[in-house]
């Protein structure tokens, strides 16, 4: 017996609204279909009149979990653009946070596994032991989620003695935890059984369907941005790309593992060798016309933005890729043939983050706070003016 | 493959204190620098209006009640509010005239009671010398 | 004056009242245990350390509201909560821990009360699986599917392991087996065998992780409870609390040397003793991740039945060695 | 492989087909070429400059043309190859053939800006609403958002 089983718009596994279409025969998936666009924010038409300081925050909210990442890539390219050198502390600065991020980002990852395999002692622990970064990070810029760091120039805010100490110690105690985690995560036997040749993307497709981040490094594709186009400090530090060969989900959980323990790495480099000096340089309110490609490797893969300047304080156009757009091609070929099982694992280990993918249409142009009364006010009026046109059809095909 | 890897940990956890905090009852510190809600020291603007122009969520707003006696009404969305202390960042003054408290339980059932407003009279500062001291006679706050 | 006993002992002690309160307990134990295996704290403002809590989501859910799909088989939708509830409870009248008189076998306690309570608690798996066909939604379609999947891999060894105790006892009835192992206590221990397999049978049959496969959120949303809300989902929630407490009696009167000493002293024995089965089963729940359907059936039928059959050869062996 | 020595394998393999070719910034190339050289070109690239990898397709508006980048990277470079098509026509053909993961993003494309992308394997509309008004493209410059008013859930003004 075949039939559609909906993933989505709203369902448990997914922590942000997307739709997977099923067609499952049995407990076997024979199709998979994705529809995007329940989470569109139109950030790229709004980029477009905000001046280069507002779009910081802008681009820092297209996610939540990955919010530097995003914001990082925007500034670099913007520093680019404006032909600004910041201070090495502050770019020291920027990309501890960076790795602190990651860090986090891994961590979170590591636990919504555990959920989603519904091992939830992992997911609590893992989650316990995210809260020493997060705290971290708190310390550090102010906020635990959106850490508003960085400025066109530089960052804001300045480390002291104390907490270098303070980070060092976290980081002890984290790289203890990561290695428990590893040996857990490899050894729980009812764990393994679920994500061992769950998920299978062989290195020719995770290739030809340009998967990036842990998800082709999973794969033996040894693609990473901070080794392939190493910029500010990434050249000046030690550290390795984590890959698997086993192509399956637990090769994803070794890579992110792996890449957690470069990521402590990197972080001690960068606190050991901090610079002395400022944190920014002041930077102009316009950027001379001109286009820039920035790359950055976020947690989840290669975060791309191209930006190009017109002379003004806005930008002419400020285009963002983020990592989870690349790796639906890539999910989609994953889950054929799997079980339903499976399904929650399988998309969560691209570490899907919908709304960093989806960010482009514009509904609503306004300050974020307006959004929701803005939409519901739209919504409103266009389900009666809906309502009104067509009568609701019974046993409404999905219309695609 | 080993059976029950977890059992050490899950028994030693079995009689030490949760880690997770009893909140409302009882309350984490938030550090330092914390980044809560903004508010206005009224004696210091000069109403350059840089935070009003770089707010990424046109939170502040700016508007004048008195042309000739120099008075303004800075209202701050705190609806709207990120949170991203930009405007901060971007007041010229020295003390700055913006600044951020550490509350973080603003929520409210209405929009309304979440704006803040002062109204004030321009602040004149001197050279940057005596800019901590400047005139405080011009001030008259009101929340 | 019968008559009226025989309502106390329907509605109040040992019947519905009782379980209810004792139920809410356990599953109120089972969630705090949990929680401090996580490092969490579990229910802690409802009641006194939050022993309320299971009783305040009864109320809440009593009090939400009740739809029944449209497309659902309406009156069969309705009427399964209940059943499964009174099927449970009945089983929970049988267990030897009240109103039972060795010499004499009565109303609640005979020969083959053993192959009754099992039956009894085979029941609310199929009620589940009919609950899930007739709401007539994907989700739940598949939940049944998997309810009827899991219950082909762990009722066999659960059968197994129970009648072993039974096999060494000769006897069919729960009150005599109790008996017989009050007696010779050393003998309990040649069924430990039997009673891992029994724990974990157990367990699947509480669709408890590993085995919570039929009604896994982040798979296919509620499975079996997709469209249940209300007043029925909370009569289901009762349903498996009532059912871990009889199966956890169950075991406890079987591996674990019944519940002697008279109504004072056999009831402390029964709670001690529960509470104990209940710790393992949380533990179990704490330790392990969710494994697929087909995982299930393989390692029930690859390690769970032959463990059992195991237990079964040795039980028969020591039996002709006693005799 | 320094960044001179790809610009000048490029100017070599694609001879006049380039029209654009600068490296203004270390690793980063932009190439230009023709929308009927498009299919060629990535080809090229992707089989002797080993730019399998797509990171993504962006579209800008020029006013009287769509200017289309295609964002590729290899281990050593990232290539940004550049076309352009003149609005009133707005088509260009599909590299999905030579390139499978780019199908989101000519969907994104056919979405955004009303590109017609030929060849496409899979047409649909990938983010815009499905109720969205036909002829609607909102990266386009000459579309714009009149901001509502804001009302305030509540009553009051």
């Amino acid at each position: 017996m075949s039939f559609e089983i909906p993933i989505g718009p709203q369902h448990p596994a997914l922590k942000e609204p997307i739709s997977l279409r099923m067609t499952v025969e049995g407990e076997v998936i024979t199709g998979v279909d994705i529809r995007l666009g329940y989470n569109h924010r139109g950030l790229e038409k709004l980029a477009e009149d905000r001046n280069w300081i507002q779009n910081i925050y802008l681009t820092e909210r297209i996610c939540g979990i990955c919010s530097h990442s995003h914001a990082t890539c925007y500034v670099q390219g913007v520093e680019k653009l404006m032909e600004l050198a910041p201070p090495r502390r502050g770019l020291y600065i920027r990309y501890l946070v960076a790795e602190l991020e990651r860090i986090h980002s891994h961590l979170l990852w590591l636990g919504v596994a555990g959920h989603e395999a519904g091992f939830d002692s992992f997911f609590m622990y893992t989650w316990r032991d995210r809260e020493v970064v997060m705290d971290l990070l708190e310390m550090i810029s102010g906020n635990r989620v959106h850490y508003a760091i960085n400025t066109i120039g530089g960052v804001r805010r300045d480390l002291d003695a104390g907490q270098i100490a303070k980070i060092l110690e976290g980081i002890v105690t984290l790289r203890k935890r990561s290695e428990y985690y590893f040996y857990i995560g490899a050894n729980e036997p009812s764990f393994v059984a679920r994500i061992a040749g769950v998920g299978y993307l062989s290195k020719e497709n995770a290739v030809a369907l340009c998967a990036v981040g842990p998800v082709a490094r999973a794969s033996g594709v040894a693609r990473d941005v901070r080794k392939d186009d190493p910029w500010a400090v990434y050249d000046e530090v030690d550290f390795e790309v984590a890959t698997a060969d086993s192509c399956d989900v637990l090769g994803r959980v070794v890579v992110r593992v792996k890449e957690l323990l470069e990521s402590y790495k990197i972080c001690e480099q960068l606190l050991k060798s901090l610079p002395a000096g400022d944190i920014a340089v002041k930077a102009p309110r316009k950027a001379k016309p001109g286009e820039v490609v920035s790359r950055y490797e976020a947690p989840r893969g290669e975060n791309i933005h191209y930006i190009k300047a017109n002379g003004t304080d806005k930008p002419e156009r400020l285009k963002v890729r983020a990592p989870t757009l690349a790796n639906y091609p890539a999910t989609v070929e994953m889950l054929r043939k799997g079980f339903i099982a499976d399904i929650p694992l399988i998309f969560a280990a691209i570490d899907p983050c919908i709304c960093c993918a989806e960010r482009t249409v514009t509904l609503i142009a306004a300050g974020s706070g307006e959004e929701s009364v803005v939409r519901m006010s739209d919504l409103r009026r266009r389900a009666i003016a809906r309502h009104q046109n067509a009568p609701v059809k019974r046993n409404a095909v999905w219309p695609l | 493959m080993k059976i029950a890897v977890f059992l050490p940990e899950l028994l030693r956890h079995l009689f030490k204190k949760p880690a997770t905090v009893d909140y409302p009852f009882k309350k984490l510190e938030v550090p330092k620098d914390f980044r809560g809600t903004p508010y206005l020291n009224p004696e210091m603007c000069i109403v350059c209006k840089a935070c009003e122009r770089d707010c990424p969520a046109e939170a502040i707003e700016i508007t004048s009640v008195n042309e000739a006696e120099k008075r303004f009404k800075m209202i701050i969305h705190n609806d709207r509010c990120i949170h991203c202390a930009q405007c901060v960042d971007s007041c010229p003054t020295t003390p700055k005239a913006m600044l951020m408290d550490s509350l973080f339980e603003i929520a409210d059932d209405d929009r309304h009671k979440m704006k803040k407003d002062w109204v004030y009279v321009r602040a004149v500062l001197k050279p940057k010398a005596a800019a901590p001291a400047a005139a405080p006679q011009a001030a008259e706050p009101k929340a | 004056m019968a008559a009226l006993r025989t309502l106390l002992y329907l509605v109040v002690y040992p019947g519905l009242l009782f379980l209810f309160v004792y139920s809410t307990f356990c599953e109120w134990f089972d969630r705090k245990i949990y929680a401090r295996l996580q490092n969490r704290m579990g229910p802690t403002h409802t009641g006194r350390f939050g022993l309320l809590q299971p009783i305040a989501d009864f109320v809440k859910l009593l009090a939400k509201e009740d739809i029944v799909p449209e497309a659902a088989d309406k009156r069969l939708f309705s009427v399964l909560p209940i059943i499964g509830l009174a099927v449970v409870s009945t089983a929970g009248l049988l267990l030897p821990v009240w109103n039972f008189d060795l010499a004499a076998p009565g109303l609640t306690s005979f020969s083959g009360d053993i192959i009754v309570v099992l039956y009894l608690l085979s029941l609310p798996t199929l009620i589940l699986f009919l609950a899930a066909w007739s709401s007539a939604n994907p989700f739940s379609t598949i939940g049944g599917a998997r309810v009827l999947t899991m219950l082909f891999g762990y009722e066999v060894p659960l059968f197994l392991a129970v009648l072993g105790p039974a096999i060494l006892a000769d006897s069919w009835r729960l009150a005599e087996i109790a008996a017989f192992y009050q007696a010779k206590p050393l003998l309990l221990l040649t069924n430990l065998l039997g009673f891992i397999v029994a724990v974990i049978a157990v367990q699947a049959k509480l669709e408890r992780t590993p085995f919570d496969i039929p009604h896994a959120e982040t798979e296919i949303v509620g499975g079996t409870f997709t469209e249940y809300s209300g007043k029925k989902l909370a009569l289901f929630r009762l349903t498996f609390d009532i059912e871990m407490v009889v199966s956890s009696g169950l075991l406890a009167a079987v591996f674990l040397g019944g519940f002697p000493g008279g109504a004072f002293i056999g009831f402390l024995h029964f709670v001690v003793k529960t509470l104990f089965v209940i710790f393992l089963l949380s533990l179990l729940r704490a330790l392990t991740s969710r494994i697929r359907v087909d995982q299930v059936v393989s390692f029930a039928w690859k390690f769970l039945a032959p463990l059992a059959v195991l237990q079964l050869l040795v039980t028969i062996l020591l039996k002709g060695l006693l005799s | 492989m320094p960044d001179i020595e790809i610009v000048e394998n490029l100017k070599r393999d694609l001879g006049e087909k380039a029209i654009e070719l600068s490296n203004p910034g270390v690793r980063r190339i932009f190439l230009g070429v023709a929308p009927r050289d498009l299919l060629p070109a990535v080809t090229l690239l992707r089989d002797k400059y080993d730019c399998a990898y797509l990171a993504t397709i962006s579209g800008l508006d020029k006013g009287d043309a769509f200017e289309l980048l295609y964002h590729f990277a290899s281990p050593a470079v990232n290539i940004n190859l550049r076309t352009e098509i003149p609005k009133s026509a707005p088509s260009i053909a599909s590299i999905c053939a030579v390139i499978p993961g780019a199908v989101l993003y000519e969907r994104e494309l056919q979405d955004m800006f009303g590109i017609l992308v030929e060849g496409l394997p899979d047409p649909r509309p990938l983010v815009l609403p499905d109720d969205w008004p036909a002829g609607n493209y909102p990266l386009r410059k000459d579309w714009k958002f009149e901001r509502p008013q804001e009302v305030i859930p509540g009553g009051k003004p």
